[in-house]
């Protein structure tokens, strides 16, 4: 994809997701076993070739810092070109507390600097794997000014309700953006994503910061879709809205359907993450593991069942792990038992401890914790 | 006061011919082991892990699969801006080019590369060997003892001894006599080919030992005599620990399947002392509904729906349903489809073994190396 | 230099510097035609094999970010160990306006996981090349808690007035450390680094926050003198204060004595900087140069006396440059004059302007300014 | 779609004979060049402008110098974790070892590999010449014209033109006609020796090539002539600007002074097409009261004193008092003592012109290459 750089918003609120965002982005939330949701947004760009990449981080950076680091993991960490982070700063002379607009401005030259025209910017509420190249030669060809992905969905059981919902005239025109009440059972889901010319982005952001009418760089875009030629580009796959624990924890599951598993980890690419050098994952005497995905480094000796296990988790002989997420290098001893649940990383379930949470509210222990069996005196 | 300079030269050219088709496509070093690794991340990774931070590869046997494996080094983070890791193929200068005859020869070739980077101590590691060493402790012992060259040496079962580099030593550790595979061995204590030398000495018993005509060029068999002929303190450093040469499809095949015993002293999963390999980036494994896996070691990208047994997966392979794997080695992308049958094998890479197909069986001491043309039994 | 850390604390002010600062911490300030002054303190312990370095920056950290990325230049952009940039976080539960040591405290874990049980701290007021093997050798031999390093200092003129004096003791033992107000002409002037045992800087990090009773890890430090075994290593060589704009323009001039030039650039190991790929520097027909610093990629066709010129600079026809600091990029058109001034990057002097500044209080020109000829109406 | 997928073969083994004591310990390719570059530099440099990310360097001949200065090729923003800069050496396989002979041979030698990146398009580059060019454009034209080979030519000077392989080319830039050195040359059209193939034909030609026992196995002599003489699509892509061949002493000293005239084709300057090299991390350039600088290129880390004039100084050269260096190029770490006189010469890395020693005359046509040895006059 000649001619065109990516920027990673993280524009996601972090308010629904509990202790799980604490310390980090909802962007930086550990997925399908030994990722982090970012990286299925940088893996795309890069195995599509994009080579110039802003991610525009949220004020929690240090997980952020840790995890893409240089930017070697997806070949970013390039002399010319590559990965740019840009936290929000401090010193800058104007700043607002609402919203992002003035973090894309003051770092506009960013934008200037690059010799690519065209832009394509993704938010991170959204989870799914896009067929860039189609939609980018879509938007070179069309002419327009933007090019929205969206993806044309059913939804009875309403699981899009608060998500951005697109009108589309005929002609494929974007007529207006608002959000999806439920009203119709089929609809246009916005995908996060969307390409733009970079003059045209340019543009948009001063006017916004000029008139003052908007706070998030999402919301600028949005109030000029009258201004500019908006067009729409139909995603085919899957896709995720990630926006509470539940659809976290319900994204995570749907990669026990394989061909979810298939499209997400292998279709347009496959995904980058750091690598943590552990071996293969060792299954002893009484494993019996079934419908799980189970990332490397893993000693198993329990029963597990649906469930995504990340690396360099040891799950104890008669432990029982069912309908649950558990992250990396957490340990459940022996004879445990964990159902509906989501362990944050590097916990301990002691021996013969049980938890068990209910699938439409997971239960959620925080990184670290320490789940002992109550003394009875 | 700099640190002592070291400078690792790893020999990784052999061709283990005794694989078989194991080693047709690639060198020794190579070799896939261990469900994700391939034989040089050991010596690799050791050197990494040791804090050396210079380190020559010798490469000359079908490198390419090598050199696509080591890339820039930066699995073991030997991709600096100086020093690093460095591959050394032979070349040609004005007189013509030379291929790297013995050990030793291929050390003189790349005198020039070695006097450029100018180190205190030449450690010599080989690529063909599984283990896990703190190189720097050998170092130590070499200073210690004001050494001119330090052998690490591991006891090895008395009824093998001939096949090594047999070494007797006084009470002090300084070796008496040196044997290069002896037919009557007098001791059990065996070379592991892993050679400290001071460059400086060494530098002149190479140039000493090129101008012998009937030389081999080889460590162990003309540089060390040599050097204990003239009566150079030489040390032999004692090795605890697990250290495999597998040299032929059974014992490649034995010391896989060592990895699965609990006890098993090259433990992997030991965090202080990592052994890295080249990163894939491949997702998770896949188990489905209705699969049993039991005492076996599985790596990312594979996709389990059958019966897995003390088995050893490598990357990507898919067990179909109602297919049996048990007491194997399955290498990378191979494909067990359904109601395969697969018993004391190895599998080599990209193998399909065909629905209903039955290879090996359960009560029996023949190892079945199956490549896509052919099943070589061992 | 085995077990030993390296940390670089941005505690100087910027304030002192004027626009020089505005974006950019002083650690930061470009120096000696080609590098920043970080760039001493990295190239420093990474020459004496420190490989493990933590930078604690201001709030200015765009600037950062940009120069050091992931360590490249500086061979620190490692797998294991390596370069860690620690900037002020939004998200810590607790902080405090006023100091870094709850900057410190909120990493300790950085501290706390690596391998190595010794620390070298250096703030960024003083520079210097230490011979860091010589005073860690000092530090491990005297088993002190604690080696702080300063240099025997004359000062009939007053350069050294407000910087920190240590008094030692007859055994060598460091009794504390206060302000040097001028009162001794001869006095220990603290070199803004010290070797201490990470054990002891947890227990005194721990301690001030618990007590409330430090603002600064230095504070803390200093506070700490009676409690634990601190001693002094004295250092030989050259030190420059750099505290305010006058400072920072002479140790830029002092450089053009050849002696102090070897000793910064080249003793104990050279000093790396961000590769720019400048071509060599052309001289023009109608160039004279003397006695001056010429960094890489500049065209030099005017007169250039004692001065410090940076990379990329074009000086005219028949300009003169005199006892000035240019900065990387800065365009010296035909005919203009520069006495006694320090230019930022990217100024443009136009055709035939003169500027001249006093040598006590040097003519700043901030960064991308242009300066124009008056139109005469 | 991906974008079509380029593969750059650079041919890194020249000897460079004719340059003499230059190339005594390094290959052509790593002569230094323009006071900070060696000539590699430029077609490394060439391939990263234009945005190729993988590229294969073929190495034969003395390699070291070579080898470090390339590095993991990180300052040509080379070093990837796939792709990116691959050193290729010849190497051994079951049947024996093979040096690389012709320019085709050196590519069929590393086939395997080739396959392996399995490239739309293979660009055989040299690493001897001195050039700025977009080979991206050079890419879309082949692609244009629908070639199976594209051949980058550039006028010479006719009584130059027999040293050249020359080319004759209908309007449409079809290439008509092609000779090897011609005594007499139809035309004055030279191939810079820059290709581009489509792999899969190439690789025919090339298997083709190698069962001929009388073939040189080179691209020039024997492929180009091969795939004209069986009609295929072959295209002349015409190069405007500056190209160089330094094949002498006195024509790298010229190609030197070239970059000393205000309007030099090569405009080193131009920031939208940058050269990199090795960063050596040097200091600033010391220019101390009292000393000359007129019409000359000085890079990092010289100390002048003395009178520099219409020359070309490499790192770290010292010029002391009174010495005066003119119409000269001196390579790094050259010291020019007190008083001494260098005219019209080319000084070697590290050799030091002492105290009244007088070289060369100003008002001559020789050139002068001086080493730690000797002096030779040209």
């Amino acid at each position: 994809m000649d001619n065109c750089m990516g920027v990673i918003d993280f524009s996601c609120t972090d308010q629904n997701f509990g202790t799980l965002t604490k310390k980090r982005a909802a962007a930086m939330l550990p997925f399908g076993g030994r990722y982090r949701l970012i990286d299925f947004f940088l893996s795309n760009m890069v195995d599509q070739d994009i080579s110039t990449i802003g991610v525009f981080t949220g004020t929690k950076i240090r997980s952020v810092m840790d995890h893409i680091g240089s930017g070697k993991p997806w070949d970013l960490n390039r002399r010319f070109n590559g990965l740019f982070v840009f936290p929000p700063l401090y010193d800058d002379e104007k700043r607002t507390s609402v919203g992002d607009i003035f973090h894309f401005h003051s770092n506009e030259s960013f934008f200037v600097r690059s010799s690519e025209e065209n832009i394509f910017i993704s938010d991170t509420n959204m989870l799914l794997k896009i067929d860039m190249n189609d939609a980018y030669k879509c938007f070179k060809e069309s002419d327009a000014d933007v090019t929205v992905i969206y993806k044309r969905v059913k939804d009875p059981g309403g699981r899009f309700i608060n998500c951005d919902k697109l009108a589309i005239s005929q002609d494929g025109t974007l007529e207006n953006i608002g959000t999806n009440l439920g009203t119709e059972e089929e609809f246009n889901l916005f995908a996060g994503s969307l390409f733009i010319k970079k003059d045209v982005y340019l543009k948009i952001v001063r006017s916004a910061i000029e008139k003052g009418n908007a706070g998030f760089l999402k919301e600028a875009l949005m109030n000029s879709v009258k201004r500019y030629k908006f067009n729409c580009y139909e995603h085919e796959g899957h896709i995720e809205s990630i926006r509470n624990v539940k659809n976290y924890f319900d994204a995570n599951m749907n990669l026990l359907d394989k061909d979810i598993y298939s499209e997400l980890f292998s279709q347009f690419g496959i995904v980058y993450t750091k690598n943590q050098d552990e071996p293969s994952t060792f299954y002893k005497e009484n494993a019996t593991v079934t419908n799980s995905i189970i990332a490397n480094g893993c000693i198993i000796d329990g029963n597990v069942q649906n469930s995504i296990i990340f690396r360099g988790v040891k799950i104890g002989k008669n432990a029982i792990v069912k309908n649950s997420i558990i992250m990396q290098k957490t340990k459940i001893e022996d004879n445990a038992v964990i159902v509906n649940a989501i362990l944050d990383k590097m916990v301990t379930v002691e021996n013969g401890v049980e938890i068990i949470g209910n699938h439409t509210v997971p239960y959620v222990v925080e990184k670290e914790m320490i789940l002992s069996r109550e003394e009875i005196i | 006061m700099k640190k002592e300079k070291v400078l690792a030269m790893l020999l990784a050219g052999g061709q283990g011919t005794r694989l078989k088709t194991l080693t047709k496509d690639l060198a020794k070093p190579a070799v896939p082991f261990g469900g994700k690794y391939r034989i040089i991340d050991f010596p690799l990774s050791n050197a990494a892990n040791s804090g050396i931070s210079d380190i020559g590869i010798l490469t000359q046997y079908k490198p390419f699969q090598l050199n696509e494996h080591i890339g820039i080094g930066s699995h073991w983070d030997f991709d600096r801006n100086t020093g690093g890791l460095r591959i050394l193929s032979p070349y040609t200068n004005e007189i013509g080019g030379r291929w790297y005859k013995g050990t030793a020869n291929a050390i003189f070739e790349n005198m020039s590369f070695i006097d450029h980077v100018d180190p205190d101590y030449v450690l010599v590691l080989s690529g063909d060997h599984i283990y896990k060493m703190d190189y720097k402790k050998m170092l130590e012992y070499h200073i210690e003892k004001k050494a001119h060259a330090t052998i690490s040496v591991i006891e090895v079962p008395w009824d093998e001894a001939s096949r090594f580099g047999i070494m007797a030593a006084d009470k002090l550790g300084r070796i008496t006599e040196f044997a290069e595979k002896p037919e009557v061995p007098k001791s059990n204590l065996a070379s592991m080919g892993i050679y400290i030398f001071n460059w400086k000495v060494l530098r002149e018993y190479l140039l000493e030992d090129i101008k012998k005509e009937d030389s081999s060029n080889d460590f162990g068999k003309d540089i060390i005599p040599a050097m204990l002929g003239d009566g150079l303190g030489m040390y032999a450093y004692t090795f605890e620990g697990y250290w495999k040469d597998v040299g032929t499809i059974k014992s490649y095949w034995e010391a896989n399947m060592d990895l699965l015993s609990d006890d098993n002293q090259l433990n992997l999963y030991d965090r202080s002392w990592r052994i890295y390999t080249k990163n894939k980036n491949l997702p998770p494994q896949y188990v489905s509904e209705g699969s049993i896996i039991k005492n076996s070691l599985v790596n990312e990208g594979c996709v389990i729906e059958g019966h897995l047994e003390k088995s050893i997966l490598f990357s990507e392979v898919a067990v179909k349903k109602n297919a049996c794997v048990y007491n194997s080695v399955v290498l990378s992308n191979a494909v067990i489809e359904e109601g395969a049958k697969v018993c004391n094998a190895v599998i080599m890479e990209g193998v399909t073994v065909k629905s209903g197909q039955e290879i090996g069986e359960k009560d029996s001491n023949n190892v079945y190396l199956v490549s896509a043309d052919d099943i070589i039994k061992e």
